[in-house]
Order: C-alpha cells, then structure tokens, then sequence
C-alpha cells in the first residue's frame, strides 16, 4: 500500500480539505449535513459527466459535445413524459429510452473518431453543433416546468432513502461502477492501456476501434442518466441550460489529476475535483463573497491543482534519472 | 409549438403591410404569450405578421435573424434586442432599406428606433416591486437579498436599481444583503443559489426575483426548505408558471405586465407607424385599454400583480 | 540436428512504390540464435513486421511455423502461437503495472463477466521473473524502471506466454556493456530452454558472441544463410554491403592547442569531478555504461543542464552558458542521442532542418530569411557529406537512419562549431553507413575541428578516438590513449574502475587523467 | 511550385468554392460585392483571433480564453473611451491601451504554459475563467451603446477605403503579416520547428520558452485588435457577449487544416476557414434555412471538411514513404 502522501489524489484532496476548513470556520452553515447534502445533490450532474469524460480523458480524447447530448436527453425525456403520462411502468421505459438515446449520440462520436480517425476534440465540436441544432429544433427552445410533469417523476425526483436524495444515489452507483470498471473489468485496463500507447495496444491484441467506441458510447450512456438526474433536479426542463457545461466536466476531471493527454486518471481524483468545484459554488456565497469572484476564486483554484499535479509528476521524472555516485 | 410553426404567419391581406415582431428568443413561455397576442392582433387587425426570434438569448444570432427579415422586404421589424449595442449596425442596415424600426420589451439604441413599446414605466416597476415586498414581509425593516436573470442584462439592472433607490428612500431599515446574484437565466442556477443564500443568512426576511425564471428556482428553494411563512419572495414571473409556488405561499405575489397585451400593442403600433399614424397619449387601443405615450416611447400601463387567488384566471 | 521451427520461403512484401522484401527465405531451428542481418532499408524490419503480424506478406509467400502454415493475421495471434517481439522501442505500457505489462493478453488473467484476475496476473508475473531471475517488483508501473529493466520486462512478457520463437529487433540498441552481458545470459538460458531467438543487429561484435547461424539480407533480396564457423566479420560486411568496405585510416592527427577544458565539474546525482581536456584535431571518446552519466556530462558542457562546481574552459575563454542557444554561439554543438527525438524535426524538409542552427544567418538586413540561400547550404552539405537521397525538400521523416544521422551532423557542421560532440552517433546505423560516420568525424578532427565522441560501443570508440575516457558511476575512472587501449581494459574501467594491469584506486588514478 | 491540387489548402479552398457556387445558384443576393464585404466585415473579428490561434495550435496547444481576453479587452475600450472623450489623439492612446492589455493577458498565458508546463488546455480554461470574473465585475455587467461612445470612434469604425471597411484592412493587414512572420521571420521557423519537435527545437538553441511566451502574447496582442474591432463593427460593448465564441475560432483554423497536434497549419488555410464559417452564416440566412438547421450545417461542414483533410494526410504519408531510401 502506498503512502497516502504518495496517491495521485493526495494533492487535490488536500485542497479539498484545506478549504472545506476554511469554508467552516467562514461561515457555520457550511459544514452540516444538509449543506454537504445539498453540495452532493447539486453536482450529481457535473459529477456523474466527469466520471464519464474521465475515461475519454483517458484514452488521450475529448469530448466536446456532454452538454449538448445532455440537453438533448432532457428534452427526450420532457417530450415523452408528457406523452407516456405517468405509472411507474411507463417512467421507468422513459429512463431507459433516455439512456439509449445518449448512448447513440456517443455511439456517433466514437464512430467517428475511432474509425475516420479525425482529432476527439475537432469531432465532439462537430457534433455539438449538430446536436444542439437538432435539440432546439425538436423543443423549439421550451420551458418545461414541475406542473407539467407527471406526479410519478416529481415523487421519484424528491424520493429520499435514508434523508439522502436519489439523486445522490444514482450519482454514487454511477461513480463507483465506473471505478470497478477501470480497475477489474478488461475493459477498463484496455482503456488504460490504449492511453498508455496505442500502438503497443494494438499489438497486444487490443482491438482499439472498440475501445475508442466504447468509451464515447459510454460517455453518451452517463450523458443520458445525467439528462434524467438534471430534470429530476430541475423538475424542469430548459433545453438551453446547458451551454458551456463541457468545460465545467472538462475542469473537473483535470483537477482530478487526469492527465490531459492520456493514459492517467481516476475516478476518485474526479469525483475530488468535482466537489472542489461544488463546493466553490457553495461556500463562496455561503462566505457571502462577492458573486463576481467566484469565477475568478475557480479559475485561480484550476491554475494551483494542476500545477500542483504537473510539479509532482515532474519531480517524479527528476527522481527516475540520477546516478548513484559512489563517494 | 415545435420548429415548424415558429416562424408564425397570419395571412389574411394579400399585398397588405407585414409586420415583424423579433422576439429576445423563441419558445419561452413570456414570449410564447407575446406571440398569442402578436398573432390575435394580426387577425383583428389584417396586417401580415411575422413573429420570429433566436432559438437563445444570443445577440449574434439574432442579427441573422433580421438580416434574414431585411431578406424578406417586410414594412416594420420589431424587435426585442438581447444586445441592443450589438444590434444597432444591423437595424440602420434595415433603416437604410426603408424599413421602420420599433423597439418592445427592452430598449434599443435610440438613434435607430422610430418608436418604442414598453410594458411598464421602468422606475415606477422597480419602486413597486419594492412596496410589493415590505407588503408581502409585513414590516419596514429586516434582511433583503436579490436574485437577478443575468448579471447583464440591462433592463432587470435598471429594475433592480429603482428597488434599491425605493428601499432607501421609503424603507430605511430595510438592509440589502449582499451584491445582486445572478443565475443566468437558468432555474437550477437560481434553486441552487438561493438554497446556498438561505444557508448562509438564517436571518432573511425577503427576496427579489428579477427575470422570468429566477423566481421559480427561488420559489423551489424556498418550498423545499419550508420557509414559506419566514422569507417573502417578490419576482417578475407569469402566471401559469408560478401558479404551484403562489398557492403554498412560496412565491408571495408574481408581477408582470400582461404579455399578450404586450405583443398585440406591439403590432397596433407597427401598424400605425407602417400607417404614418401616431398613437397619442390617452388613446384607448382595443383589447388593451388606455396607454400612457411619453415622446417616442408607448407604455402598455401599469403592472398586473398575480397572487394565489388570481393565478388561475391566466392562461400565460 | 534439431528441426526447423520457422520456415519462410518465396516471401515478398510491396509497399506503394517500394518492393521491401523480394522472394526472401529464413529458416530457424529450435534452440538456436538466429541473427537477421543487412543495411538500413534492407528489410530486417519489414520480415519481422509480417512475422509478428502487423504486417502481411504479398500473395505466393510461404510461412510455416512448426511446419504448419501460420496464417497469423493479428499480433496477438504470432505472440499466442508462440512468436514472441521484442520491439526496438520495446512497445510496453509505462502507465500500467510490471505484472500487468506482462500478462497483458494472456486470456488466464480473465475471469467470468470480462473480470480481470488480478491474483493470477501478479503470480504469474512473479513466476516468470523468478525462473529468469529478474529482481523486479511486479507492482510498481513501468515507467519507475529503467530503460535496461523495461527490457527484461519485455523478456519476460516473452516468456510469460511460452514464446517458441523469440524476435528481438536491435534489443542492446539502449543499453550498456554491462547489461548487454546481462542479455547474454538470459539468451543462454533460452537456448538451454529449446527457445529460438531471431536476433537483429547492427553490431558485429555482439552478433559473433550470440549468433549460431546468419541470414543476410540486401535490398530486400535474400543473400544466404551461413554457419557462424563460415564467415568473419570482413566476410559478412561483404555480403551485407555487396562491396567490401575499406578500414577507417587512422593515420595520426596533428593535436592543435587547447580548445575545451574541464576542471573539476560536479552536479549532484550525475556526474563528479570531472577533468579532461579536449585539443584541437583530436577526437577523444567518452565510454562506460549506460546511465554512467555521459549524457548529463554533455549536456552540461552544452548548457542544457546546471552543474553545481568546476569550470568549463572554450579556447582560453572561462565559460559561464545557461543554455543551449548561449552554446551554440560560443561554437559547442552537440548531437543528441536520439536522432529522431531530439535531432530532427521529421515532418520538416533537409533544408530547413539543416538551416535551423544558423536561420539567423541568412536573412536579410530585414530580418526575413532567404529562401535561396537555405538552398545553397543545404545543397552543400548534401554533397559534402554525400547525403542520399539527395533531394532537398524531402522530409526527414522518410530516410534511413544513417542519412537521418548526417543530417543532424550537417546541421551542426552548418554553425562551424569549435568543440563537436557527438552522443551516440552511430545508434541503429548499419555497417557501412557507421564508417562512413568515423571517416567523417576523423576528416573534421583533421580540419582542425576538436571532437568529444559519447559512446557504449567499444568498437566504434577504438575506431575513432585518439584518446578514450572511460566514466563510471558518474566519474572518469581512466583514461586510454588508443594504441594502448582494447575492449578488455575498457571493460575493466567501466565495470570496476581499475586499470586491466596496475591497480590504482579510482580517486588517484582520475586525477591521472588531467596532468596530461 | 507544387500543383495547386497538391497544397494543403485545396481542400478546403475546394468547399468554399462549392459551397459558394451553390449559394449563389439558391440567391442572387450572395455573390454581390455588398455581401461580400458585409461577410468579410462581419468575421474580421473571428478572422483575426483565428490568424493567432494558428501560430497557438501550430505549437501544439491551444487557447481557450481568447474570447474572455477580447471580451476584457471591449470593456477595457468602453470604459477609456468614455473617460478620454474625443480626439484622434486620445482615441490612438486608447487602441494602444487595448492592444498593450490584451497582450498582457497573452503574456501570462505564455509564462503560465511555458514555465509551469501546465498543459495549455487546461493553462487557459482557467485564465478564461479569471478574465471573464474580472472582466465581468468591473464592467458590471453594463454595455455600451453608440450614443455612449464619443463621435471619433464611430467615425473611426465607419471609415471606408475604396468603399472598403477600414475593419476589413485591419484584419487582412493582420492576416498578412502573420504569413509573412511564419514563412519569413525567424520566430516563425522557431514556431514551426517547436511545434515539430520541441526537443530538437530545444537542442538547436531555440529558446523554446521564449517562443511559447511568444505565441500567447501574440495571441493576446491580437485579441486586443480584435477588441477593438469588435467594439468598431458593434458600435458598442456586451461585456459577455463572447462566451463560446473560441470554439468558433478553433473551429476555423481546425478547418483550415492546422493540425490540432501541433507542426502544421497555415494563414491561408486558416482565412479560408474562417470564410467558410462566415459564408455558411450568411448563405444560410440568404437561402432562407431554418435557424434551428444552420448550426446542423456548420456541424456537418465541420465534420466533412476535416475528415477530408485527415485522409488527405494519411495519402500524404502513404506516398512519402515511397521514397526509396538507400545508404
Ligand atoms: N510503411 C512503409 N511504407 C513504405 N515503405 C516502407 C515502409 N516501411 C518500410 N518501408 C521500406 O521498406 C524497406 C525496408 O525497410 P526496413 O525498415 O525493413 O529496413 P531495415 O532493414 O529494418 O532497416 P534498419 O536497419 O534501419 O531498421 C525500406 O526501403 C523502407 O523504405
Ligand atoms: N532514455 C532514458 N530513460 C530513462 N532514464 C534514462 C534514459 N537515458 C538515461 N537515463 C538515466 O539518466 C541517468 C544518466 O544517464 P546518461 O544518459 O547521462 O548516462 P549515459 O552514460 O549517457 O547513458 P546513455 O547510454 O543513456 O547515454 C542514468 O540514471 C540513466 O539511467
Ligand atoms: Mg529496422
Ligand atoms: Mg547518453
């Protein structure tokens, strides 16, 4: 086991915790139960999308176009439950079409990047404005809002076990699946792999297409659960809430440690940088700091995580090569 | 309505006027009532209308959008600026095709607009929503805050402005929390914000909501907290939307101008102007009753305040 | 007489415009070391590309592996059936774990449910190191390794999946003496394990100590398979080249006054007291064992790292460089270890490769560059140092690595340096293209020009130096001038520290080396 | 000379030109001068960021917050103008200003990215997230509009040369000497050759942080132009309304065949990118497409013309290695 001091995550955890400190002895409100609930609650989202673009990430890609497919299962769903009306039966059918129809979307962007080879970030552009097109087209840019939605999916939205929101829940299940997957599926350690070198991938025996493929499809799956979890959490729909969002997942992940040009990362280090994120939101206002330096407070926070990460890795380097001079 | 009948057309006169009305975007539920009374006044009033608008709040998107109408040689355009700066080289473009140019909703630049539509007198607006809240709170003093669509966006600035101004002349123990918090026009943003707002003031008499979205998302909150009988919430929001938050007193009183009155003056005074006519101040319109004109600028009249027992009556 | 494992006959493979193997044959047996020889662009590569089955060979070849057609279509098939690569840039995964790097593809780490065994995984690998008496943990990830350690790593992975037949593409390319007798050992072991190891190299001296039998190739066309007893070095040269190639002439060079002086150079963790000093005309070589510290040396005396103490002296001028661009205006260059890492820019023409050192030179009063005389200096040193093929505006990333070689070193010739050094300048260059390289460096020491030769190939260092510093554990263990200087004694200070015949302790005998 | 087929920009001069034909075809109001000029004029803006965003992409990285710094850089103008009043004179010192702080904000990109070795990515998300905090706090969120601003400046943004947008030169002025500083100035070779291979860069002597630092400050230089073109073509300032607006510009050097890994890329290429972006807006509208449709175009467009591109390069690869090679 290594030392604590020595885990990837160890640095963005410790910034976590420092301002976590800070936070509670700012302000009272901030550590309790429902506050960190809430944190939790309201970044189940971006959580859940960060855990995804964590393996895109991965694989040395990216994925531009999360918001956009979330955005669009939101307006799935808001179409169909309004259609299909309400009754457990027909609810659960809207989950699993929501979920399909991002994992399509992602099954396009992992086509196209894994077969006509163009760069992950030109071909999630691509698709992003094809997706957003074709969303507002479909919601004519709507506002659904809790009354029109079926009791059932409001009851489902504010169901709690334990006093912990569903929501939380799916965003935990969602983060630790995704962890079992990189460590003991083959799958995941192909993912690694594929990051690692492509080349000797290949040569193993790892057939990469797929591995592409399955990572966006699966970016697409997480993309859809999130489109259930935001309008649960909205009890609306606003198919325009989104834009920007990519970068926000983007941030998380790399202030998880990830690294942007492949073959490193992890699902704690992301689920650490997500609620670095979160609780920035929360605690500056719970710290009744001036709205318009919370983007600045983030930004200056992105600049110290990560060059936190890149002088730790350096100073790895550093170590690999010495000479022991016999003296 | 989906994409296909966003670009609404009543056409009842052949080679008659056509008007179009440019809305901030389509397909919210504000401008989906504005476009209810732009289309009734098209039929009463047998002028061609076109009511067509960006698919979001984004300037750039809608200049195409009038670019597009210049296109289509129509006899006024009036228009909701998201940007009216970033507007202004466009519409002179269309001033220069001998188009007339009005404003509604929110102001454009001046220089190029021939006449000017707007809901409300925005100082008397902003001071009554003021007065609507020390109501609502029950007393002259005690902890306020303010939650507002988007940071810039101009015409809730010079809204929550007159409040403020309101606030410190009528009700000087009234203290303002904070600075104004903005949600970007999105209700999750605003839910999110004002649950962390109420944490971090357990003291909070009251909150202002300006845009149509904010004051959901701060109903929602503060319906979840339970805070109903302990903090007021004052917004500008329609009916229909915060009819579930007006009845468990989450949301005290809603106030807003009547969107489609709004739309169907609009297209009244495109058409006197297409006309060469000019509306006076006084003037009885039908449908919409007497107006207040001060210079260039038609006002549609005074705010309708909408509580839990006139919600229902509304259909916007 | 131990049967065939590997038989290739009537095999051809044609790239778009270019035919790399015609009608080529290859047959090894079991147990034996086979060496695969030829020029760069002889088609080494490609035979072993289409063994391992990246490649696939053109209609009418034969392969038969165990006397069975191999049909191998993917790679992972050749590494299941028993043919094992270990490729030039060992194509391991630095980001995953030892034991991971070894199993990775073998279907007994998989469990039910596309889970992985970890357990298994780990035990094997453990298992496999042992029995080839690795020392490696099997749970740090690879890049915590060393470049040698990655190697047996990739032995390792070999054996972990029962490889009949072992490929090893220019395994030594990356490491020193020492642990290329380390490889020689384990290539023992597998013999006595029935093992075959198809062996390509470019160095003579290592293919007659492992080699049982050689095929060579030219241009792509099979040459004939010899018994290790047929043939010499001279003899095999002449069959690779076509030609036979005449000896470097080593008539003495006039040494000229002082050019470098190092004094006492020290960086903590690299290199310690260092003293040498470098005259006009000669070439002095730097040898010992990989991660001796040479490179860092050089790199410092080239101003791309610190060192903490002593003095570095350029023609009576006590330097103080900060960086490389400060060195090359003082007139040091150096040519890096790898090529292609950090010589060239591949997807950039001759000429602008060559231009790069000395852009500044050739523009106008203006500032902008003239086009033609680029052209002018590129064309010269394409004649001078007979760069083929002699197309200007071909992009680097498209010759053969001796050519690629020459034109890092035009590169540099281009800034008419006062001190060259030159690390490793013959990595993965084939025979003739090799002298070609100690000629050229022999004529510059005879223009005058004062040479500083980085190398672990102890044939070469004897070929070129006129003096030959031997570096050990970050110090100068001794110091041969080269009538007197072998393999034996060069060995004996890289190794131990101590000179073959007197022993003096390492401290003394370093200070030895610069009251001369 | 090469043959025109065989460089790199036919591509997608080729799209352009179809794409322009076909426009021309559905409508007699695109190819007319006043069109033309009113494209070129509308996408100055983009033109030019995406003139620097070559140099940036072709040293492998990539700047995300080249709509914030422009954004600062209009508010920056915005507040001067108002303070400074009139006159040629005070409307020069106020572009210097502009030009200097955008180059400011460039300038701590590059030391960030070339010093911390942050990768660029990431570097910029969060200097895009301070800028725009920054930006939005003092400015408060509050345009500009014409009558705000004093009578020079708008006569400055409506002069015309030769019946010629003075914003039209400022961005051609700016394209063509970029050209001239990749193919002719040593500084550019050192761009090209760093983003080939920065180690070698490196070894030849180049002061690779030097050409780092470089690169962003050129880019920000060049936002700052760009701001104050923007503030020109708006007569007036909306201090957000940019947010988005770099995948624009990466989108059209992307589509100008630069090279997202860094060592290629080309002005050329990049205006006709940028061309193409700003027809497809414009010839959209004049065929009268549904709004919701055009960004589906644009998206498509994307995707078509740089899959083009990536198999373009890989023939191109295919055919180099024909060159026999021989010792
Ligand atoms: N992918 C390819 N496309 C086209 N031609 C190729 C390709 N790979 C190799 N060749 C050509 O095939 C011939 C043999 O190349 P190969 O790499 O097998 O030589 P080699 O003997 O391995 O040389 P070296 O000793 O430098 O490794 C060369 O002429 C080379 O240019
Ligand atoms: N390619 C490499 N990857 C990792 N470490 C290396 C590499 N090359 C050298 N090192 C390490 O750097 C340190 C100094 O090596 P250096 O290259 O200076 O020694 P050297 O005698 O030049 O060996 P080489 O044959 O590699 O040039 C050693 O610890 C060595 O292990
Ligand atoms: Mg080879
Ligand atoms: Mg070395």
């Amino acid at each position: 086991m290594k030392k604590i001091t020595q885990q990837k995550e160890f640095g963005i955890g410790l910034v976590v915790i420092i301002l976590g400190v800070i936070l509670t002895v700012m302000s009272p409100a901030f550590f309790t139960t429902g506050n960190i609930l809430d944190i939790l609650k309201a970044n189940s989202v971006l959580g859940i999308l960060a855990v995804g673009m964590t393996l895109v990430i991965i694989t040395g890609g990216i994925d531009n176009s999360v918001a956009a497919m979330t955005a669009a299962v939101t307006v799935v769903i808001s179409k169909l439950v309004v259609v299909m009306g309400s009754g457990t039966l027909s609810l659960l059918t809207v989950f699993v079409i929501a979920i399909l129809v991002g994992a399509c979307f992602g099954l396009i962007n992992g086509i196209l990047i894994a077969v006509t080879k163009i760069p992950p970030i030109v071909t999630s552009l691509g698709t992003m404005t094809i997706i957003s097109g074709i969303t507002l087209y479909i919601s004519n840019g709507e506002y659904v809002n809790s009354s029109m939605l079926p009791a059932k999916f409001i009851a489902f939205a504010d169901y709690k076990i334990g006093g912990v929101s569903i929501l939380i829940f799916i965003f935990l299940i969602t983060a630790i699946f995704t962890w079992f997957l990189l460590k003991y599926l083959t799958v995941g350690r192909d993912i690694l792999s594929f990051g690692g070198n492509p080349t000797s991938a290949m040569r193993v025996g790892i057939n990469t297409t797929k591995v592409q493929i399955f990572v966006y499809t699966y970016m697409g799956l997480l993309a859809g659960i999130a489109g259930i979890v935001q309008t649960a959490y909205n009890k609306g729909v606003d198919p325009n809430g989104f834009s920007g969002f990519e970068l926000t997942v983007i941030a998380a992940v790399v202030l998880g440690g990830a690294n942007i040009m492949g073959g490193s990362g992890s699902i704690l280090g992301t689920l650490l940088g997500t609620l670095l994120l979160g609780i920035m939101q929360n605690g500056l206002i719970l710290a009744k700091i001036n709205t318009f330096w919370q983007e600045v407070f983030v930004g200056l926070i992105i600049l110290i995580a990560v060059s936190y990460e890149v002088l730790k890795r350096k100073r790895e380097e550093m170590k690999l090569s010495k000479v022991e001079i016999e003296v | 309505g989906a994409g296909k009948d966003k670009e609404a057309t009543a056409t009842n006169s052949e080679d008659g006027i056509k008007i179009a009305v440019v809305p901030k975007l389509v397909g919210i539920p504000y401008f989906n009532a504005s476009e209810e009374g732009v289309k009734k006044a098209g039929k009463d009033l047998g002028v061609d209308v076109i009511y067509t608008g960006p698919t979001q709040a984004d300037a750039a998107q809608q200049v195409k959008v009038i670019e597009d109408l210049i296109a289509k040689k129509v006899d006024v355009i009036a228009v909701a600026p998201n940007d009216p700066a970033a507007l202004t080289p466009v519409l002179k473009k269309a001033k220069a095709q001998g188009i007339k140019i009005l404003d509604w909703d929110t102001k454009a630049d001046e220089s190029v607009v021939d006449l000017s539509v707007q809901q409300i007198d925005n100082e008397e607006y902003g001071r009554h929503m003021a007065d609507l809240l020390v109501k609502a709170m029950g007393k002259e003093k005690g902890n306020v805050a303010v939650v507002t669509g988007g940071l810039s966006a101009n015409n809730l600035n010079t809204w929550i402005d007159w409040s403020m101004k309101q606030i410190k002349d009528k009700y000087p123990n009234i203290k303002i929390i904070g600075e104004k918090i903005g949600t970007d026009e999105k209700q999750q943003v605003a839910y999110q914000k004002t649950l962390d707002l109420l944490k971090a003031n357990p003291d909070l008499d009251g909150i202002l909501a300006y845009s149509t979205v904010a004051p959901l998302g701060s109903a929602q909150a503060i319906q979840e907290k339970k805070l109903q009988d302990k903090v007021s919430l004052i917004g500008v929001a329609l009916p229909t939307d915060s009819k579930p938050f007006l009845e468990d007193g989450s949301l005290d009183t809603a106030t807003l101008w009547n969107p489609i009155n709004l739309g169907y003056l609009t297209v009244a005074a495109a058409k006197a102007l297409a006309e060469g006519k000019t509306i006076k101040d006084g003037q009885d319109i039908p449908n919409i009753g007497k107006v207040e004109v001060d210079g260039k600028t038609i006002i549609l009249g005074p705010p309708s305040d909408f509580t839990k027992e006139n919600a229902g009556d509304f259909n916007f | 007489m131990s049967q065939s494992i590997l038989e290739v006959r009537e095999m051809s493979k044609t790239y778009p415009g270019v035919q790399a193997l015609k009608k080529v044959q290859l047959e090894v047996r079991e147990g034996e070391v086979h060496a695969l020889i030829g020029e760069n662009g002889a088609g080494k590569s490609t035979l072993i590309k289409i063994l391992a089955g990246v490649e696939h060979a053109d209609e009418g070849s034969v392969f038969l592996f165990e006397g069975k057609p191999a049909n191998i279509q993917k790679p992972i098939d050749a590494t299941l059936k028993g043919i094992s690569i270990i490729y030039q840039d060992l194509s391991l995964f630095p980001n995953l774990s030892v034991a991971e790097n070894i199993c990775k593809g073998r279907k007994s780490n998989k469990r039910g449910f596309g889970m992985v065994n970890w357990n298994e995984m780990r035990a094997v690998a453990k298992k496999t190191l042992a029995e080839l008496g690795f020392d490696i943990d099997v749970d740090v990830p690879l890049e915590r390794l060393s470049i040698a350690k990655q190697q047996l790593v990739a032995i390792a992975r070999a054996i972990a999946f029962e490889a009949k037949l072992i490929i090893m593409d220019e395994p030594t390319s990356s490491l020193s003496s020492s642990e290329v007798e380390l490889l020689y050992k384990v290539i023992e072991d597998l013999k006595r394990k029935n093992i075959s190891i198809l062996f390509i190299s470019h160095k003579m001296e290592e293919l007659f100590t492992v080699a049982d039998r050689f095929t060579v190739l030219r241009d792509g066309e099979f040459v004939g398979t010899f018994k290790k007893q047929e043939l010499n070095e001279d003899k095999l040269i002449s069959l690779m080249v076509g030609r036979a190639l005449e000896v470097v002439e080593r008539e003495e060079t006039v040494q000229g006054k002082e050019m470098l002086e190092i004094k006492g150079l020290s960086k903590k963790g690299n290199f310690k007291d260092i003293e040498f000093t470098l005259h006009q005309g000669e070439v002095v070589s730097i040898t010992g064992l990989v991660g001796s510290g040479r490179t860092e040396l050089a790199h410092a005396i080239f101003g791309l790292e610190r060192y903490e103490s002593g003095s570095i002296t350029l023609d009576g001028e006590v330097l103080n460089i900060k960086s490389s661009e400060q060195a090359v205006k003082k007139g040091i260059a150096y040519v890096p270890e790898s090529r292609q890492k950090e010589g060239l820019v591949l997807q950039q023409s001759i000429v602008k490769n060559i231009s790069l050192s000395i852009l500044k030179k050739l523009t106008n009063k203006f500032g902008s560059i003239q086009e033609q005389k680029e052209l002018t200096l590129a064309n010269k040193y394409i004649s001078t140092l007979d760069i083929r093929p002699n197309i200007p505006f071909l992009n680097t990333g498209n010759m053969s690595g001796g050519n690629q070689q020459k034109v890092v070193i035009a590169k540099w010739l281009s800034t008419s340096p006062k001190v060259l050094i030159v690390d490793e300048p013959t990595n993965g260059i084939d025979i003739g293209a090799k002298r070609e390289i100690h000629k050229l460096l022999r004529r510059l020491a005879n223009q005058g020009m004062a040479i500083l030769v980085i190398s672990s190939d102890l044939s070469e260092v004897l070929a070129v130096s006129d003096r030959i510093l031997v570096m050990r554990k970050g110090r100068i263990a001794g110091e041969l001038p080269h009538h007197e200087a072998n393999q034996e004694k060069i060995m004996n200070l890289a190794v131990l520290g101590t000179h073959l015949e007197e022993k003096l302790p390492v401290g003394s005998e370093s200070k030895g080396a610069v009251n001369l």
